[in-house]
């Protein structure tokens, strides 16, 4: 990890000189075992650039805020889709950015590796060892296996080496998915139970959400100017109010539900929003029921199409006679 | 709130029979909005509509609500009511109570929920209504000058009709002449007269006509725009041939050492590399088919150059390109013949000399033809005895050709027996054939004629056509005996389905209309608009819509023309106000709605967005063409940001509909 | 679909429950066809409230939604065949939009019965009465929807 | 290349000098033939004519065996190769059948075997190939292809263009035969007609005959056991029907590629003839 991080901190340097204006990467948290996004505005804070299996966060949406600077920005596998897909819908001026790719070795689940190291050890060094990640801390050396330790979504990863970049650093990462796993094991299961066993399992998880609108802010699919469910201008003579703000059951499904097909052959699957869910519902799991019924109804998209509910072949099943 | 009128149509006992109306419009008073609310007979008639002008007078009422019949029959009708009343004709919404409700659920059994639901459809339009927003049709003025595609005899009438009417026309043709496939044909049934003799003076009026710019050899590339302003670009291919200083003399072109097949006489006859592809053109000059021309493939020769008394001959031309605007466009491209050849291996795939299409007998036959008009085996020039037509290749076969029947066929075919028992004595003719359809005036007497002229009719396909010495053998079924027959024959001729002209797809493509599932273009409604296209100001003549025979083809070139002077003869064009309109805040430029839309009605453009405290910035949105936007909304939904509205059926209207039903 | 006696819901009135049905159906194919229902005097359950609307393809999946939550038991979309749009292309959008939706609906506990889309041309008033016919039936099988209801 | 091969039971009888033909020709152009294991019969006329279950069983029999030995299968017998093609289809296409079938037999099928006729089996290792091992160009013979119904019959099933078949054609043509264009390439022969209704099937004959003497054919080449049988052994009875004279030679096409390899005429089968070949293989050199 090590060598990535110094790459990335001369790459930032080199790019400032060069004229960047802002460098999007990520720095130590303020707590043991935590990344978070730093934004480096001139050369002198690029020392702080760090990346290590808990860089678990798309940085691509940040992109937006800086429409008018040339802005470079640090990638994974799974980010890089949120880059295209930003440039694709005209939000971002492509060749003001300078895309680097980061080589993902997977991302740790913060709980689970706190859970296993010494609490008072200090680390010290990170080393990615294909199968599992080596820790040197302050009270020694210790070995977390990846398939006990990895975020699930690194766990069904197929894409961990970004595409699309302009700088790639580092050597190529072997594949990080355990081969064989079924991405869409949970959206089956759930399709299997009956719809009232359905509508539990929904009901229970759509009942806490805040409508804290973080899984909305993070998606890089989500880019309207303004959100359709906020648009309201006050008095009779206002434009349609598609949803009330009130939490409750049916607006917070309503919602879920919506905001799931708007992003529908859209969302890269970078997982954002379930990652900023403060009250953990399994957005993804919505996501990946569309992603897999588009897959099976209509296979990939072709590149020059927005995206496939902007095309239709005459041809496509019709489950409607 | 505005205020709105409502007036329940009793419609006679067609509604006032099932429903109570006077109760639907006591409920209706309570309504938000409402501040008036009646029932009458008969809302439609002309009391009825003065109850309504009265009203909207007395009531100062702001919208009106009708709960008649379907608003597919009278909807426009009250609009006109409102013009007069000097409301906005778009102030108005209808219920259905009759359709939808009185003539569905007339039993008694459920006439309470029939009442409840008739109701909810009231409250229904009067929620929409009280959301109507004032819309105005738009005007856009018209370029008064038609482009017409093709020059068969399709586009030759529709150009000439309009022409007629003081509009200017251009008239582009790919081929060196115009005229098309009539021109090629022998005689014409079922009158037997000339076909040259009928369509050439026509062809020559079309080069004279003083409204009329003629484009032979030319191709249109590209068009853009919309109903009364479209832009169109015209390719005029090199000629090779000064054309403004040829007088078509004929010198050249009777000089040229060079022979080819000749494609207007189907392979049957040659040219020269200089030709005009026969001798009644239009326009009688020439071009230099640069592919054979003997300068260009041996780099020497310059004979017609050299003998052209007025130096008209320019082997350096190059195409040119013209860029037009026009307001109509009439599409009359027309047909092929069925590619037989790939498909039927039976008839041999094209490997008998002998077997040959009817568009090739029309050739032989014709006097000014490539044998002067005798009937000859194109493999000994001699004079056949024994012809076998075979009806439906390409049409009326599912598994190998078409499914469709080519409608001319069955009668050219008669003409053509007619033509062999006429011409040789003591010919046979045999026809196989599936059914014969003669749907024309005189067509039926003329099949008739034939068939006691001696030509033998079987009812059935033929399964195999072989050589066998110097003779076809051709195997079928005769379907009404039983059996099975085999006639040796001189020659074959097959009746080859038409088929979209080659390119079709193409000028499709480029002026954006829809085929249907054969390629043809497809008219806007099969019986009541059948040359129009869904393209507003791109109309459809002749074959190039599905085959037809030359009467058909003639009367829809007229429509054609009548629909176009219908729309240049105006000053401005109203647009349909019912369209898609961009909320620039909201749209993102994602540009989404533009693969949706079937009209290219929706184009990026950059406007410059200053928002207060920031720096104006360019930002790319969609913008919606009114002039192309028929408003059917696909855009809305396409568009996830909401920035899309359609007039007329907005987002709040719809979803004010659906919570006044749900009430 | 027979109804069993135990099935059928009542209101608090005492009133057999009958359930309520928003129609959203296209101008040119199945609102005609609708309209040659009542021309051709076919009966069918009066349970079905009809919106009109240009094209199937301007039913935004939200207005499904708000209906299911304004209370209504089922939604019907209606539209020209494939093929036969009158607008050339707009239903082959409608038939991907709203496979998806459809699909997702069921997958976050809806019965299929409660969202149907059909495609019914103008000439078709038998299959649009058969469709609304099929609709009351399944809906008084399942019962009320109060999931999202807040009525 | 490696194949399984069926040669059904017609090439262990009446026609065993296709077997023998095909099996030396092949040998000669490196294709290995690998006999199914204990096949059976094709179920042809008998089986297919009266028992549509059957008819798809027997040969689902011997494709189950050739996909057990993970093999293609290659067939001389135009009847054999119709009815293997024919239980392919109903097996990979027909779930009810397939599954009756799997029943009856204790075993799928999976659906993986390919069936060639004996034609493409041969063109599949390449013209050029094959005129490559010509060592007596067959130039003074002036043969018609005869493929008979089976083979290119139904369209989709057959192996070639059901109208104009050309494989033997193209064969025949990189033996550097005259190979003559002509009207009755996939006319039917009469098979087995010739015993319930003789005269109709002589007159069939008689016009195949007749046919490939007026192109100018001095022999005739076939892919089919029972097309071979019909116009060899039925000539003296067509000529007595009819008062011709014909006496062409009927050949297996795989005799006169071996003869055009060089290979010996007796080793080919060539003395099993009712009409003399002779004169046609004295022509070519042979």
């Amino acid at each position: 990890m090590k060598e990535i991080t110094e790459m990335l901190q001369q790459v930032a340097a080199r790019l400032f000189n060069e004229g960047l204006e802002m460098f999007i990467g990520y720095e130590s948290g303020s707590v043991p075992a935590k990344a978070r996004p730093y934004f480096a505005a001139v050369q002198g804070e690029t020392a702080a650039l760090v990346f290590n299996p808990f860089c678990e966060h798309n940085l691509a949406k940040y992109l937006v805020r800086f429409p008018n600077a040339k802005t470079a920005v640090v990638v994974k596998g799974c980010d890089a889709g949120a880059v295209e897909r930003l440039v694709k819908e005209r939000n971002l001026d492509r060749t003001r950015i300078t895309v680097i790719g980061v080589p993902c070795g997977g991302m740790l689940a913060r709980e689970r590796v706190l859970a296993e190291l010494p609490q008072d050890g200090k680390i010290t060094a990170i080393t990615d060892r294909r199968d599992a990640f080596v820790f040197q801390t302050s009270k020694g050396e210790h070995v977390l296996e990846k398939k006990a330790f990895l975020l699930a979504k690194c766990l069904i990863c197929t894409q961990n080496n970004p595409t699309g970049v302009d700088l790639m650093l580092g050597k190529e990462a072997p594949p990080v998915g355990e081969t064989g796993k079924d991405p869409y094991a949970r959206v089956k299961e759930i399709s299997a139970l009956d719809p009232p066993a359905r509508a539990a399992f929904w009901d229970r998880l759509m009942d806490r959400c805040l409508r804290c609108y973080a899984c909305r802010e993070v998606c890089p699919a989500c880019s309207c100017t303004e959100c359709c469910f906020e648009q309201a201008v006050p008095g009779w003579q206002q434009g349609a109010i598609w949803l009330s703000k009130a939490v409750t059951l049916p607006d917070n499904l309503h919602y879920h539900v919506i905001r799931a097909f708007h992003v529908a052959g859209r969302c890269t699957g970078c997982g954002e929003c379930e990652r900023v869910c403060p009250v953990r519902i399994p957005l993804m799991l919505l996501n990946r029921k569309l992603a897999g019924d588009i897959d099976e109804l209509y296979g990939p998209t072709p590149p020059d199409v927005p995206s496939v509910l902007c095309t239709y072949a005459t041809g496509d099943r019709d489950e409607f006679t | 709130m505005p205020r709105i009128g409502v007036f329940v149509c009793w419609c006679g006992s067609n509604i006032g029979g099932v429903l109570d109306c006077p109760a639907i419009a006591q409920e209706a008073a309570s309504f938000p909005g409402v501040v008036y609310s009646t029932e009458y007979k008969y809302v439609c008639s002309d009391p009825g509509q003065k109850l309504i002008v009265d009203a909207v007078k007395e009531h100062r009422l702001e919208r009106v609500v009708v709960a008649s019949c379907s608003p597919r029959l009278h909807e426009e009708t009250f609009r006109q009511v409102l013009r007069r009343s000097g409301l906005n004709p778009y102030f108005f919404e209808m219920a259905n109570l009759r359709e939808h409700c009185s003539w569905v659920h007339p039993d008694t059994t459920v006439r309470e929920q029939a009442q409840r639901k008739a109701v909810d459809l009231v409250r229904r339009a009067v929620a929409k209504a009280a959301r109507l927003e004032p819309l105005f049709p738009g005007k856009i003025p018209v370029v008064r000058r038609c482009l017409v595609i093709g020059g068969g005899i399709a586009g030759i009438q529709t150009a000439l009709d309009v022409a007629d009417a003081g509009l200017e026309v251009l008239l582009v043709e790919r081929e060196p002449t115009i005229g098309g496939n009539m021109v090629k044909l022998d005689k014409t049934f079922p009158t037997l007269d000339c076909s040259a003799c009928i369509s050439t003076p026509k062809m020559v009026a079309v080069a004279q006509h003083p409204n009329i710019r003629l484009y032979t050899y030319a191709q249109v590339e590209e068009v853009t725009g919309y109903i009364g302003n479209f832009k169109a670009r015209i390719r005029q291919k090199a000629r090779y041939v000064d054309h403004s200083k040829c007088n078509g003399c004929g010198t050249c072109w009777t000089r040229c050492p060079v022979t080819v097949p000749d494609d207007f006489n189907l392979g049957l006859g040659e040219r020269g590399a200089i030709y005009i592809p026969f001798p009644q053109a239009v326009p009688n000059k020439p071009v230099i088919d640069l592919e054979h021309c003997r300068r260009s493939t041996r780099g020497k020769c310059g004979a017609c150059a050299k003998l052209c008394p007025t130096g008209a001959i320019d082997y350096e031309q190059k195409d040119e390109f013209v860029d037009v605007e026009v307001g109509a466009i009439i599409v009359a491209t027309g047909y092929g013949l069925f590619p037989w050849e790939k498909v039927y291996g039976e008839y041999g795939y094209g490997r008998f000399r002998d077997v040959i299409t009817g568009l090739m007998f029309e050739r032989m036959v014709n006097a000014s033809g490539p044998t002067g008009g005798k009937i000859q085996r194109p493999s000994s020039g001699k004079e056949p005895k024994t012809v076998v037509f075979i009806q439906c290749v390409g049409s009326r076969d599912e598994a190998r050709g078409k499914e469709y029947c080519s409608r001319f066929c069955c009668m050219y075919t008669a003409k053509h027996a007619h033509q062999i028992l006429e011409k040789i004595p003591g010919s046979e003719v045999y026809v196989f054939y599936i059914d014969v359809r003669t749907f024309g005036k005189g067509y039926e007497e003329f099949y008739r004629r034939v068939r006691d002229e001696g030509a033998v009719y079987i009812r059935g396909r033929v399964s195999k056509v072989y050589q066998d010495g110097s003779k076809l053998i051709v195997r079928g079924a005769d379907t009404l005996l039983g059996e099975q027959v085999e006639i040796a024959a001189d020659m074959v001729v097959l009746a080859t389905g038409a088929v979209p002209a080659a390119g079709a797809a193409d000028v499709a493509r480029m002026i954006g209309i829809p085929q249907d599932k054969d390629g043809f273009f497809q008219e806007a409604h099969p019986k009541l608009r059948p040359v129009e296209t869904h393209t507003g100001g791109v109309y459809l003549a002749g074959t190039c819509q599905g085959p037809k025979d030359i009467p058909d083809t003639v009367s829809q070139a007229s429509g054609a023309a009548a629909k176009v002077c219908g729309l240049l003869l105006r000053d401005e064009l109203e647009t349909n106000p019912l369209v898609s309109k961009v909320n620039e805040a909201l749209c993102t430029g994602c540009l989404a709605c533009q693969p949706v839309c079937p009209y290219r009605a929706i184009q990026p453009v950059t406007i410059t967005e200053r928002l207060p405290g920031q720096p104006p910035r360019e930002r790319v949105v969609a913008r919606v063409n009114e002039g192309l936007c028929q408003g059917c909304g696909a855009c809305t939904v396409a568009c996830r940001a909401g920035a899309i509205d359609l007039k007329g059926f907005t987002n709040k209207q719809l979803i004010a509909e659906v919570d006044a039903l749900c009430l | 679909m027979s109804v069993n006696e135990s099935d059928v819901v009542t209101t608090a009135e005492g009133a057999a429950w009958e359930p309520k049905i928003v129609a959203f159906l296209c101008n040119w194919c199945s609102y005609a066809g609708a309209d040659l229902a009542g021309v051709s005097r076919i009966k069918y359950p009066a349970n079905v409230r009809i919106i009109r609307v240009p094209c199937s393809s301007r039913v935004n999946p939200q207005f499904v939604f708000r209906a299911f939550e304004r209370g209504a038991d089922g939604v019907l979309v209606a539209g020209c065949h494939p093929g036969d749009c009158h607008y050339v292309t707009g239903n082959y959008y409608t038939r991907r939009r709203l496979t998806l939706f459809k699909r997702l609906l069921e997958y976050v506990g809806f019965e299929p019965e409660r969202f149907i889309v059909r495609w019914v041309s103008a000439s078709e008033g038998q299959r649009f009465a058969e469709t609304v016919k099929e609709m009351v039936d399944g809906l008084k099988h399942l019962g009320p929807q109060k999931r999202v209801s807040r009525v | 290349m490696k194949i399984g091969y069926y040669p059904g039971c017609s090439l262990e009888s009446s026609a065993k000098e296709y077997d023998r033909a095909t099996r030396l020709v092949a040998r000669h152009l490196g294709i290995q033939l690998y006999d199914l294991n204990d096949w059976n019969c094709c179920g042809a006329t008998a089986a297919h004519s009266t028992d549509h279950f059957l008819a798809a069983a027997l040969p689902a029999r011997n494709l189950m065996i050739a996909e057990e030995m993970g093999l293609n299968v290659t067939v001389p017998c135009a009847a054999c190769y119709q009815r293997l093609r024919l239980a392919h289809r109903e097996l990979t296409e027909n779930e009810a059948t397939a599954r009756e079938i799997a029943e009856l037999l204790g075993r799928p099928y999976q659906g993986k075997v390919r069936i060639y006729s004996l034609l493409e089996t041969i063109a599949g290792i390449g013209l050029d190939q094959l005129a490559a091992q010509v060592v007596r160009p067959l130039k003074e013979l002036k043969v018609a292809c005869y493929y008979g119904c089976l083979l290119v019959r139904p369209p989709g099933t057959g192996c070639d263009d059901p109208e104009n078949p050309r494989l033997m054609d193209e064969l025949l043509l990189a033996a550097k035969a005259e190979v003559l264009d002509w009207g009755y390439k996939n006319e039917c022969c009469g098979a087995s007609l010739v015993f319930s209704e003789r005269r109709l099937a002589l007159r069939l004959i008689r016009n195949i005959l007749r046919n490939a003497v007026d192109a100018g054919a001095t022999s005739i080449a076939c892919a089919c056991p029972l097309c071979q049988t019909n116009l060899d052994t039925r000539q003296g009875q067509v000529n007595k029907e009819f008062g011709t004279s014909f006496a062409i030679p009927i050949f297996y096409f795989p005799q006169l590629l071996g003869l055009a390899m060089g290979l010996y005429p007796q080793d080919l089968g060539l003395g099993k003839h009712f009409i003399d070949p002779q004169r046609a293989i004295k022509a070519v050199g042979g």
